[in-house]
């Protein structure tokens, strides 16, 4: 335990404690690399699953299954062997499209990010992309990207199987809704109002009248992520391993 | 320990990186998957130019040593990324001054450009990407209706990325010239898919990987390989999986000293130029 | 030695077979690259019908057994050989008498329709092969214009092909269920592009490849496999390349009894049906 | 030292004579499976090499250089890699064309052969691929293949790098001439005459007045062929090495 704050530290539990639930059940979620928060939850949805679960850390070793070279993913993915995914972005926008190349107008960015990997391609394969992003604020969540990395629909006729499923913030959780092509608010995290969600979000979404607060772990769970889980995610990311979770709760 | 053969005579890393024209497009893994930086550094100190990089499929440190050192015209990449460092200090003063040409791209289909090339093919279809602005800017991909498919169905050929050189680092060759990768297939790819194969490597091992049933799998045959150098600790500070860890300290310092091109060239006086092995 | 595993609980023969259901499409490998001969076995006395073989790229004796068994339906082959041993005799008979569709290829085609199955595209491209007769009886091989070619550019365009289950054998498996292959990864590729994939092994290591970097590079991963039986010696007669030899004897006596159907029932009789392992 | 009868020796002799000489120079000459007649002329060829030329033998353990599958043969064609091949057939015709599947009409052939393996596409792909059969009859060499297997000549705009070079045969050696399309008598062997070569012949050909005898091997060279270059053919065809060369000459 070291100096993370306490907010950061109650976000992180609740977009572990949003993702787990959103991958119980299937049988094997892929993570890629620097993703510290969607390896926990899967490795914690692992421990939780009632059927046999296989996750896949990129940049691991105990836990990365690939021997056939950089390529191997993205075919895995097109043979359907992968049922989950996630995604960041720096800007997501309202109809899910992920953008991980730059601010402004294409080539000359104002601002550019790192570059769009595999999520042009991952996103129209993989069933249940999770997208995920802390930041939660009008400059990252955008009513239209600047540019689209992935688009997160297609229109009929395009073979897809795979696309947005939620995207979970530091605030709250949205379920994407393909039909609509629009999020729904699903939960708040604790202390997080739906006007807080508004007021930070750039992209207009839907939203019933009763949000629920994003469930926490009860102390089985807790006692759970604090040994086996913080062990397992150490072996890939030991730095957030020691600063979120307690190995000796 | 070390042995030259007739299949792969062993080149010093002036030698080596002298097979590497002005202007050739050189295929380079990622900074986690066997970077040949001593052979970086003896290309920078040649004073290189033109090249056109291919990250397979990503680039990051070694790159941004090359864009700092004036080498790169052109980059071809999926991401440019130095990890927890972020976007390589050289990389994006380049393209703020808009001094180097980027080409965007997206992993598979860097891979499927470079199996098109292994295969001998002009293209290579992928599902998926359709509906990213990345298919606006790149006129080397084509979208088709699938000929097979009953219904109008749009997917996307990627053509062949045949790079003139695939450069990069591995843990040992052996007396023949057969270079061991272990699960880094992504390296066999790439010296499948360019015309030369440049390799750098820790150690020569007086043995026939090909004849070891437990090494063969994970061996490029000499057959690929057309230059081999032996440099020690030759990823440093980028590591080599396995073998040696990255020396994130040297990385900071780097990252620091790069935000300006002054200090990069200062950092370069003393780290890049000075440090090339004879 | 043994040891089940969440990932790959071990299969009886019988079990393993049980999971291929008649009319299936089974990606088989040619005779020397490690053929589950023990599960054949065991396939024929279930009266397994209308299978669709996939050679990958021939088939011999193995395809031979099925075939006198009355398994097949069709074969998809670049060739039915057994080396020196010439055309296998029941699929030689069976071919006279109209009983067996072949689908007839060519090595680099069949491996290009797997690959395609592996990277979920509907086809690959290849050279080659215009001209060729066979092109006039493949309703599922489709010449198109090179779309990046400036001038007319014909190349022919390979339809995936998706087994439903790929079945071989393998010298060891692991306690997590990955199965070393070595250098043969044509049965990687079986794995990669079949639905199901059944493999019979000699031994259950108390390991983990995937954690040994030698091993690594040559295990297929228990993603990939569906189901494990161990079946000591599960590839006689045809043998397992650096684990034992063929054994020409044992092939010529098939091969002099099943010139005939009569000869084949009494050979199978006591060698086929009977041999089948609990 | 077997059985062997001489005339038999004679032709495998000839055989080996007429194609080492051509492969003299290459950079990397393949040789399928089930080939010893090329295989021995190929290890003999790099023997007599001034440049290196590498071998690689299919189903051989020492001189198999392929460790990415059962693909990676047509691939290394593709790439350009392999400068010469070997190709039988059931039938030839004086337009190259190879048939390995069957005779009659397909696919109800009279008499099946065992099938077209790779001919299709290394026929293409490989600039030097020398034909090789030792039965010289019209049943083998015809007017017209009952089934093409692998095309001699294509038409103009149709890629193709590689094709036939020359035809070798138990009699004699016809090189192939890509822009007429048609065979021309190169040498005979020992013993052979042209008009038993034009007897034997199912398809037309072209000859010129002179034709030499194929070339037989000086002293040296058959030392070579008895000491290393059959030890060396002994690891893939131990009982062809046996019964046609002397490892103690």
């Amino acid at each position: 335990m070291t100096s993370i704050d306490q907010d950061r530290r109650q976000r992180t539990e609740a977009m572990v404690a949003a993702i787990a639930p959103r991958l119980v059940g299937l049988r094997h979620v892929a993570v890629g690399a620097s993703s510290p928060i969607p390896a926990t939850a899967a490795l914690l949805a692992r421990a939780l699953s009632p059927s046999p679960l296989r996750v896949s850390l990129l940049g691991s070793r105990a836990h990365n299954p690939f021997t056939d070279g950089a390529k191997e993913l993205f075919d895995c993915a097109a043979q359907g062997r992968i049922d989950a995914f996630f995604l960041s972005g720096g800007q997501i926008d309202g109809q899910a499209n992920v953008n991980l190349l730059g601010i402004g107008a294409y080539p000359d960015f104002k601002a550019r990010f790192p570059g769009s990997f595999g999520s042009a391609y991952l996103y129209h394969l993989i069933p249940r992309v999770i997208l995920f992003r802390e930041e939660h604020s009008p400059r990252t969540l955008v009513e239209r990207v600047d540019f689209i990395s992935a688009s997160g629909t297609s229109p009929a006729g395009i073979y897809r199987v795979g696309g947005p499923y939620a995207l979970v913030t530091g605030l709250c959780v949205f379920d994407f809704d393909r039909t609509a092509k629009r999020f729904r608010l699903a939960s708040t995290h604790p202390g997080v109002t739906t006007d807080n969600v508004a007021a930070a979000t750039g992209f207009r979404f839907d939203m019933q009248d009763s949000v629920p607060e994003t469930p926490g772990f009860d102390p089985t769970t807790r006692q759970l992520l604090n040994t086996r889980i913080a062990d397992e995610v150490a072996e890939t990311y030991p730095k957030f391993a020691s600063d979120f979770w307690q190995t000796n709760a | 320990m070390t042995e030259t053969t007739a299949n792969a005579p062993l080149d010093s890393l002036h030698d080596l990186v002298s097979r590497i024209p002005d202007g050739a497009k050189v295929a380079l893994p990622p900074d986690y998957s066997g970077c040949a930086m001593a052979a970086v550094r003896a290309l920078s100190q040649r004073g290189v130019t033109g090249l056109h990089l291919v990250g397979v499929p990503s680039l990051g440190l070694q790159a941004d040593w090359l864009i700092g050192a004036g080498a790169v015209a052109t980059v071809e990449v999926a991401a440019m990324t130095m990890g927890e460092f972020g976007i390589p200090p050289r990389f994006a003063a380049a393209q703020k001054a808009g001094e180097i040409a980027i080409i965007d791209g997206t992993c598979p289909a860097i891979h499927a450009g470079l199996q098109a090339s292994e295969k001998g093919v002009p293209f290579l279809p992928l599902r998926g990407i359709l509906g990213s602005d990345l298919t606006k800017h790149r006129t080397d991909w084509i979208e088709i209706d699938n000929p097979f498919a009953d219904t109008a169905d749009p997917i996307l050929l990627i053509a062949a990325i045949c790079p003139d050189v695939a450069l990069f680092h591995a843990a040992a060759a052996d007396r023949n010239g057969n270079v061991w990768i272990g699960v880094r297939r992504e390296l066999m790819l790439m010296a499948h898919a360019s015309r030369m194969t440049l390799v750098t490597v820790e150690e020569v091992r007086d043995c026939d990987f090909l004849q070891d049933e437990h090494m063969a799998a994970g061996t490029i045959p000499s057959l690929y390989v057309d230059g081999i150098a032996i440099a020690a600790r030759g990823a440093d500070p980028v590591g080599l999986s396995g073998v040696y860890d990255p020396q994130p300290t040297v990385i900071a310092e780097y990252v620091a000293a790069a935000k300006s091109a002054d200090g990069f060239a200062d950092w370069a006086a003393t780290h890049l130029y000075d440090r090339v092995p004879a």
